[in-house]
């Protein structure tokens, strides 16, 4: 038989005292879609590092058509026909589209950049991914979702024998998704190879041709497309998993949040940053109610205007917090209210990357670590491991540098940060990119938890199945307002289909 | 003087260790000095100088003072950055039975063996006086380059000359901006202030450099004759301001001593010949370089 | 489909009047300071002084070095570097050129050629151990920056020099003299060299391959990485190319003021990077324009030049620069921040 | 860098040798520089001159100012920000202490509570602008620089001062002499004001609430800000350190010295922060300790001190300096990647 497009051969990899890859095997064929699964840790990036030569592997081979190859650099895996979408999007912020999408193989002519070849090239790239985005547009103005749509098409510029996808879906919402499946059809149709790295279980069954699950740095087993998701997350997490999503609320209890007819007019309003214009929903005590909406629909400036992040302003209508009107606006106001925020820029916003896993936890207590100012090594220490602990954060090293965790170990240290504070209103934005089956279960058990005791949620995500499985209540938003609100048993097309329908009928 | 010798390991055998604490090397009248004692010092095979570099730091030159203690030297020379900051550390070197000669600039008090240099303020005087009498007789529009605002030769240099312009009242004192002693700086103000005066028929700088700055800024407003320049230094060789005044560049320039020779001769004098006392203040007079001399000294000193 | 996202694309055209306004922020403060150079300027007889030519000629004169050094600088500081040894590299080359010109009876070229090579290999030099052994350039430079006085004190015998020209030795070739003239006795030669220069790396920054990597360098080192472009040359290249600027600079210092020394160039560095960022670049890397350094380090002469016209005493001088450089660079942030630049 | 970041005890629970040896990289230039000062000592009959009372005694007053400078320095560059103004305001600060008492006839507390506030205000000030306008640190101190200097030339009227001790007027009180003298004939005391301000700067930054804010802001101001750290009043604060740090230099400068001068402190800036780099402090913020920047001033004195003893000359040791700095710094970054700083 004719030698696979690739092959990884017992790849060995070490992070200083971290065994990231314990001698993994991995084959890909062209026109295959391999759907590579595994926990946040598991040893998915890492590996596809090494396949895109951006991770020197301490043993084992490459193979690519049967011919064994090394790759020293990025560079070397270009020249052999390997596109790698990295999971943390690496764009560069202040050039603009078009310059992202050809960084390293500009269009020149006579060693004098081609400028507008090269946007018009960027624009049908772009077209070709989905992407309705001027190619001029810098890409510091653009939101994580438009990045990660950027990202894909840079990858699409290359156009390689294989492609590697980590986590591409993670950021989109359902429009864009659906389109993403649709682009790695028709690579796969071109004979591409594709290896599609992701969290979201239900789009297994739409495009994988065969799934590798990876756990502790190995791999533990093959499955096909059609098994069963329960199977699937039985041999991710090494145990079967009762079920995703826990009980509703029992009770509601009185109302925290009550915004009616609320609009928010920025002092400066930014280009792209989509304010809330009419916004009514309310949160109740022990409510966790859900935002759904496309890409760019304000979501994510609502809930920062909610907390005073993102742009200074002042809110207009009805904002209540526990029945009085309250001055939100300003992150010391929110927090004196008793808001939390996690923010879905976790690098940029969410994290110091260069601190330690302890020194993040302890951000936003500090106050209460260290009596009369001073600071407390012991009340630190207990307070960090006991909050390793609660979120499970792997590995259990509080002096580990952040920028060194998995995706979803990093998500479980913002977490751990915001909750330890007690708030009773939590305001969250995209809380599960990246994060693995059993992570999201244990986050979404906890938040329920949190719920029964009394706190209020409000989360913005893009994942669908998530709002729904999650949410007591979904609240649809579109350009800045809030359109319309499901209950508890509102049916995944009922939703998608206002989210993308255009009309205008007001919110319950 | 009791008959006891200044310094008491002196004699005419003995080898000696003479440490030249220089406030700066960036000024060229510094780096002459320099290069006179290095020069001079072959004369004495007896003597071994050091020199360091104060690098314009009060503080930096204290340690430097502090370390030749340390080592030991046999004599110290100094040429202190300003008086009052240096006072101490020297006060500590005589107490340490070291002699010290200072050059070019006093410490406050008496505690120094000897002094060996010129008077700022009556050489710029003595310009200012040329100026007033002997360059613009008839008057007319005077400015100056300072050194350094608020450095003690700057201070005294812009004092002594403005008195000596009062020897004239038909001078006209228009501009007075400082340079920092850089020959750069000097070319962008003054072709400034021949923008804003352009009447000025006369410029004092503080230092042959700025002179050099001044020329060019004249030359290239296209004034070279109109404006007279009087520099500070005096320096010697192709690259000094003796040279330019023979070039016909400048009007003049007053040479401010380097007192090397004498220094080095005090030195001989208390190590070697165990003098019991020197003439504690030796004024070494300044020169003026002007059309009628200067040729004759360049071409003198080109042996 | 894709429709979902158009919205979001509409809402920021390209070329909005904000966005082209703030292209052009660099140059906002040069224009203030033009205006109160010309509301401030004495008059004689209905002229104003400060827009005299000889004046403007005295003013384009004055930041030929600091404007050089500046260019250089530029990139590095787009490649999130720094560079504190331009000063004492101009004063090196300085130094060099009057050696080997009148010392030592080098013809022109020769000793040009050699100085610039200097010049590179100091600043490559740098860019190297700096790469290589991952220390912060801020630390690297600041020891260049020593070893460059050193050197220079070396070459020098501790003593300056002066160029006097002519045949024979001690004696340098008349055509080096060019550099103090104007032409037309009016445009220094000097600016000359540096708008050449200037041009030279506008295009290079802005329209060649190699002025992206720079970019990228800076903006986002990993993301340079994993596009395949060779990070640590191009970090190196940068800290050539102000090595290169340096020499030029400083063989210009030596021929305008025909006169070399160990000293000169001191803390032209602060200068030269003032300029930079007050031309609207980010010291943290990744964003910048050439444009706005030239404006910015016209600016701080037209600057100087202004308060000396108007005999105002040194004290009141250096408070004023510090003002009117803070003024200036408060009015860009405000007029960037509108388009919600960083 | 690395384990700067980590306050020591977050990772007691497990200290490998090489975590324990990284955690005193900061100290490892000073310690080899102190071997070489040994080895390379002169020796007169059997005594190391390097090591005799006196000479310590004066190393560590040579660097009492540039260290107390460099204290308030490492909060400034942990912040992430740079504070250019120092060695003016020590200059500003020492001519005001010298005014007030000499020409003034201030008594000593007045005089000195209002020279130190004077620091602070300047300090706060120019840390209120960067913060509230968003000018880049650099611009506005550099601009602060320029302010004090004219500041300082208008308080002393364009003239130094002399200090001179007694009663009446004209005279300052003598107990202002005690910072010229050596405790025991042999302790500095203006090293003794530098080693208290250490300890009292090591505890602010490692064992309080801001200490560990300064580190926040510094590592991510966003992330600060959202964790509810009061990111501007800390920004501001730092400044305000500095100022703090520098006042007291300038009253050790003028005690010390009897004098006060607007040019004193001239360039003192770059050795405060080649004193916090050395010290393993990140120029980008979020990262550095106090310990390192003690380690790296006396690492910076000892080696002028055994230049000097060597009648090193001054070119060899411009070469010297710089050649060791980039030595001791390069041995850091290599012991620190043992552990993967960044
Ligand atoms: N640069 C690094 N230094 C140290 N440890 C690292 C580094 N990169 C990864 N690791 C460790 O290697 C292991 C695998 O990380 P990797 O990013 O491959 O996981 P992953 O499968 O991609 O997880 P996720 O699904 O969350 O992205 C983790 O334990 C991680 O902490
Ligand atoms: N023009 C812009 N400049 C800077 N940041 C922006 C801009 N537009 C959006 N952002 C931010 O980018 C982040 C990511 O946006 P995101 O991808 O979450 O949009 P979305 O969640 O898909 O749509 P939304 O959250 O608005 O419903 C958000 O914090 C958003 O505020
Ligand atoms: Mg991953
Ligand atoms: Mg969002």
């Amino acid at each position: 038989m004719s030698p696979a497009l690739l092959g990884l051969h017992d790849v060995q990899k070490w992070f200083g005292g971290v065994h990231a890859l314990k001698g993994v095997d991995f084959t890909l064929a062209a026109g295959e879609v391999h759907v590579l699964l595994g926990e946040n840790g598991a040893g998915k990036s890492t590996l596809m590092g090494v396949l895109s030569g951006a991770i020197v592997p301490d043993a084992g081979e490459i193979r690519i058509a049967g011919e064994p190859v090394r790759f020293a650099s990025p560079r070397d895996a270009h020249a052999a026909g390997v596109a790698m979408i990295p999971q943390e999007l690496d764009l560069v912020p202040g050039l603009d589209i078009a310059a992202n999408l050809f960084l390293g193989n500009e269009i020149t002519g006579a060693g004098v950049l081609q400028g507008r070849r090269m946007r018009d090239a960027a624009q049908e790239l772009l077209a070709k991914a989905g992407v309705a985005l001027d190619a001029g547009l810098l890409v510091s103005s653009l939101r994580i979702g438009e990045r990660q749509l950027v990202a894909i098409a840079k990858a699409l510029a290359a156009d390689a024998r294989i492609l590697v996808m980590d986590e591409p879906s993670a950021a989109l919402s359902s429009v864009e998704a659906d389109h993403l499946m649709r682009v790695v059809r028709d690579l796969k149709a071109r004979g591409v190879g594709v290896v599609y790295i992701s969290h979201r279980l239900e789009e297994v069954a739409r495009i994988a041709d065969r799934v590798t699950v990876m756990r502790d740095g190995q791999v533990v087993g093959e499955c096909p497309p059609q098994a069963p998701q329960a199977e699937l997350v039985r041999l991710l997490v090494g145990r079967p998993l009762s079920d995703l999503f826990p009980p509703r609320a029992s009770r509601v209890g009185k109302p925290i949040l009550h915004l009616h007819r609320a609009a928010f007019d920025p002092a400066r309003p930014r280009a792209g940053w989509q304010a809330p214009r009419d916004v009514s929903l309310t949160v109740h005590e022990g409510e966790i109610v859900g935002l759904a909406g496309l890409m760019g629909v304000g979501r994510t400036e609502l809930l920062g205007a909610l907390y005073g992040f993102g742009a200074v302003g002042r809110w207009s209508g009805t904002v209540e917090m526990r029945g009085a009107a309250a001055r939100l606006g300003t992150i010391g106001a929110a927090r004196r209210a008793g808001i939390a925020y996690v923010t879905d820029d976790r690098r940029g916003t969410g994290l110091v990357l260069h601190h330690t896993v302890a020194q993040n936890t302890l951000m936003s207590i500090w106050r209460r670590v260290t009596p009369f100012g001073l600071a407390s090594r012991g009340l630190e220490r207990r307070r960090v491991a006991e909050a390793m602990e609660n979120y499970d954060v792997r590995p259990r090293l509080p002096a580990a540098k952040v920028v060194n965790l998995s995706g979803g170990n990093q998500q479980k240290v913002v977490f751990a940060k915001e909750l330890m504070n007690g708030p009773s209103l939590l305001l969250l934005d995209e809380p599960t990119r990246g994060v693995d089956v059993g992570a999201k279960t244990e986050i979404y058990r906890r938040l329920r938890g949190l719920a029964e005791q009394g706190l209020g949620v409000l989360v913005a995500s893009s994942e669908l199945t998530e709002l729904l499985g999650l949410c007591d209540r979904i609240v649809v938003m579109r350009a800045g307002r809030t359109v319309h609100a499901f209950g508890a048993d509102a049916g995944e097309d009922a939703v998608r289909a206002v989210c993308e329908s255009g009309d205008e009928e007001r919110a319950a | 003087a009791d008959g006891k010798p200044i310094y008491k390991d002196c004699g005419p055998n003995n080898d000696y260790v003479i440490g030249f604490s220089q406030a700066n090397f960036k000024e060229p009248y510094r780096e002459h000095v320099n290069h006179e004692l290095e020069r001079l010092v072959k004369q004495y095979p007896k003597f071994k100088l050091t020199i360091a570099d104060g690098q314009a730091s009060v503080n930096t030159q204290v340690s430097q003072v502090e370390n030749f203690v340390t080592k030991q030297v046999d004599l110290l020379m100094i040429s202190p950055f300003e008086s009052a900051p240096l006072t101490p550390a020297v006060t500590n070197v005589i107490k340490k039975g070291i002699p010290v000669i200072e050059l070019d600039r006093k410490t406050v008090g008496d505690d120094f063996t000897a002094f060996v240099g010129g008077d700022n303020r009556q050489i710029a005087k003595e310009a200012g006086q040329y100026a007033a009498n002997t360059l613009l007789p008839d008057g007319g529009e005077v400015a100056i380059l300072e050194g350094l605002p608020s450095s003690s030769p700057a201070i005294e240099r812009l004092e002594g000359f403005k008195d000596g312009l009062a020897d004239n009242a038909k001078l006209k004192l228009v501009a007075v901006q400082p340079v920092d002693w850089q020959e750069d700086k000097a070319v962008t103000v003054f072709g400034a202030m021949l923008q804003a005066h352009p009447d000025i028929k006369l410029v004092y700088t503080s230092n042959d450099l700025a002179a050099a700055g001044a020329y060019i800024a004249a030359k290239q407003a296209e004034k070279a004759d109109q404006v007279k320049i009087i520099g500070t230094d005096g320096l010697p060789g192709p690259s000094g301001g003796i040279r330019s005044v023979a070039d016909g560049q400048w009007a003049a320039t007053f040479t401010y001593p380097t007192g090397a020779a004498e220094a080095l001769d005090l030195a001989k004098k208390i190590l070697i010949d165990c003098a019991t006392s020197v003439p504690r203040n030796v004024m070494v007079p300044s020169q003026r370089i002007d059309q009628t001399n200067a040729k004759a000294l360049y071409d003198k000193e080109q042996f | 489909m894709s429709t979902s996202t158009v919205p979001a694309a509409l809402e920021r055209p390209r070329r909005s009047p904000l966005a082209y306004l703030v292209r052009f922020q660099s140059l906002l403060g040069l224009v203030i300071v033009i205006a109160a150079g010309i509301g401030f300027s004495p008059r004689r007889h209905g002229h104003i002084l400060f827009l005299q030519t000889d004046n403007v000629a005295n003013i384009i004169r004055s930041i030929a070095e600091t404007g050089i050094l500046a260019l250089g600088m530029t990139f590095v500081i787009i490649a999130a570097g720094i560079d504190l040894s331009v000063g004492a590299v101009l004063g090196l080359c300085s130094v060099l050129t009057a050696e080997l010109l009148v010392n030592e009876g080098w013809s022109l070229w020769t000793t040009l050629s050699l100085v610039v090579a200097t010049g590179i290999l100091f600043g490559a030099v740098q860019g190297f151990i700096s790469t290589k052994a991952r220390i912060q350039a801020f630390i690297v430079t600041l020891a260049g920056l020593q070893a460059a006085r050193g050197l220079s004190l070396i070459a020098s015998g501790n003593s300056f020099i002066n160029i006097s020209y002519g045949a024979g030795p001690g004696k340098a070739p008349v055509g080096f003299a060019i550099l103090g003239e104007r032409i037309g006795g009016v445009f220094p030669v000097a600016t000359l060299v540096f708008l050449v220069l200037a041009a030279l790396a506008t295009f290079v920054l802005n329209n060649t391959r190699y002025g992206r990597y720079v970019f990228a360098v800076g903006g986002n080192e990993k993301a340079a990485r994993l596009s395949g472009i060779p990070v640590e040359a191009v970090k190196i290249s940068v800290y050539a190319i102000t090595g290169l600027m340096a020499a030029v600079a400083g063989i210009v210092h030596a021929g305008q003021f025909s006169f070399g020394s160990p000293n000169d160039g001191t803390g032209y560095e602060l200068n030269a990077i003032a300029a930079v960022v007050i031309g609207g670049t980010d010291l943290f890397g990744g964003a910048g324009s050439m444009v706005g350094t030239i404006a910015g380090a016209v600016m701080l002469g037209a600057l100087a030049n202004i308060l000396e016209l108007n005999d105002v005493s040194a004290a009141l001088q250096l408070l004023a620069t510090g003002a009117i450089i803070v003024m200036a660079a408060a009015l860009q942030t405000f007029v960037n921040s509108g388009s919600g630049g960083r």
